[in-house]
């Protein structure tokens, strides 16, 4: 289990290559959450996070997506500071016995850092800086689980 | 002493990310009224509960939770990772 | 979108460098199956295919997958011939705007490809050798689309 | 002219992965009988039609489907990708 939490890009090649070579496992599952700039205006994305707190927090989201689903490796790196439209945020990855587990684990991973890891994004734009509001949709993607 | 920590609009609204008191606060909610107390930075930043969140030693809690023994407290909003 | 059935092994990560570049790609996913060897005894999968079908029925479900979820990128490798336990089958990769459009994608390729791509999976062991039999959860997991 | 095609088991009994054929069969049914008349193994190669899947031309079909204009058949078990 690997949980970074990390100003600087990470290479999604390099991180694969030595990820899920656990024995027995017969599935790998990888998420990357990119910056979209949906009004073609966004600058900037600013990530502030709560250094501590956040290794903390992914490491018992990750902890119980592990036991849950018996995964064999488990993975996550989530960026902090400023993010330009095309970068990569962050990043789970998941393995497991079979492709079921593996991608629910990854699933579940997505859905509590979103809500539950202490991030939190304000977009920059060049009308202004604005904070993301959390969705209701994402607090319901809790209730999955 | 105890630790208090800001972050995203709430640090803006305070404007500091962090400081340290002296408090008699029993709760997080006797807390949260000292600091409104204070200014109309603090009235502000503290005027709608429902859109804030608070961590005792960075673990998200209530804000009916006792603060004794706590030494590091952070209000934030909901958070938006991933 | 990219289609590929081949012998040869693929490399993850450098499949995974070029992909999801789209403008407006928010999130991508990544799933690979590798073979297991479950009882221990497992000398190597013989993986049969019928060429031709193999690739017009993958690209019918790929293409599917795209207008479903509105996919800003889709990619699909399936492997044939003689692989050994830890080695990768195959792997499918999605990129769209929002996570879950991402993930349901993938999971519906998998699905999809599990049931309905022209591969027969033999396994060879010390004891002998044994067609893999479809599995009834496997037909199931098509009614969730 | 038709082209018979087998996979996996199926190619396993009938002992050639793909033929050539005559036929006057109207459907896959049809087809079928005809093989199955030949010998013991192409007999047992289509015994439990349950566990057959068909294709025509590369297209998963019925067994009740006409086989007019159709050009490539394939038998095999249900298939295990992924």
């Amino acid at each position: 289990m690997k949980i970074l939490v990390q100003a600087e890009d990470f290479d999604l090649a390099q991180v694969l290559k030595g990820f899920g070579k656990a024995p027995n496992t017969g599935a790998t599952v990888s998420f990357t959450g990119l910056v979209r700039d949906d009004s073609g205006t966004l600058e900037y994305m600013e990530i502030e996070h709560y250094p501590g707190m956040c290794e903390a927090a992914i490491g018992k989201i990750a902890e119980e997506a592990r036991t849950r689903w018996a995964l064999t490796d488990c993975l996550v790196i989530h960026r902090y500071g400023k993010l330009r439209p095309g970068d990569q945020i962050m990043m789970v990855a998941t393995a497991a016995r079979h492709r079921v587990e593996a991608f629910e684990a990854a699933e579940f991973l997505m859905d509590y850092l979103k809500s539950r890891a202490p991030f939190w994004k304000k977009e920059v734009t060049r009308e202004g800086a604005e904070w993301v509001a959390a969705k209701d949709a994402d607090e319901e993607a809790l209730k999955r689980w | 002493m105890m630790d208090l920590l800001y972050f995203a609009w709430v640090r803006e609204r305070t404007g500091v990310p962090r400081e340290k008191i002296e408090t008699t606060a029993a709760t997080v909610m006797d807390l949260v009224e000292e600091l409104k107390a204070r200014d109309e930075n603090y009235a502000l930043a503290f005027a709608d509960l429902k859109s804030l969140r608070v961590s005792l030693d960075q673990e998200l809690a209530d804000f009916d939770a006792p603060l004794e023994g706590v030494r590091e407290v952070a209000f934030f909003p909901p958070m938006t990772g991933g």
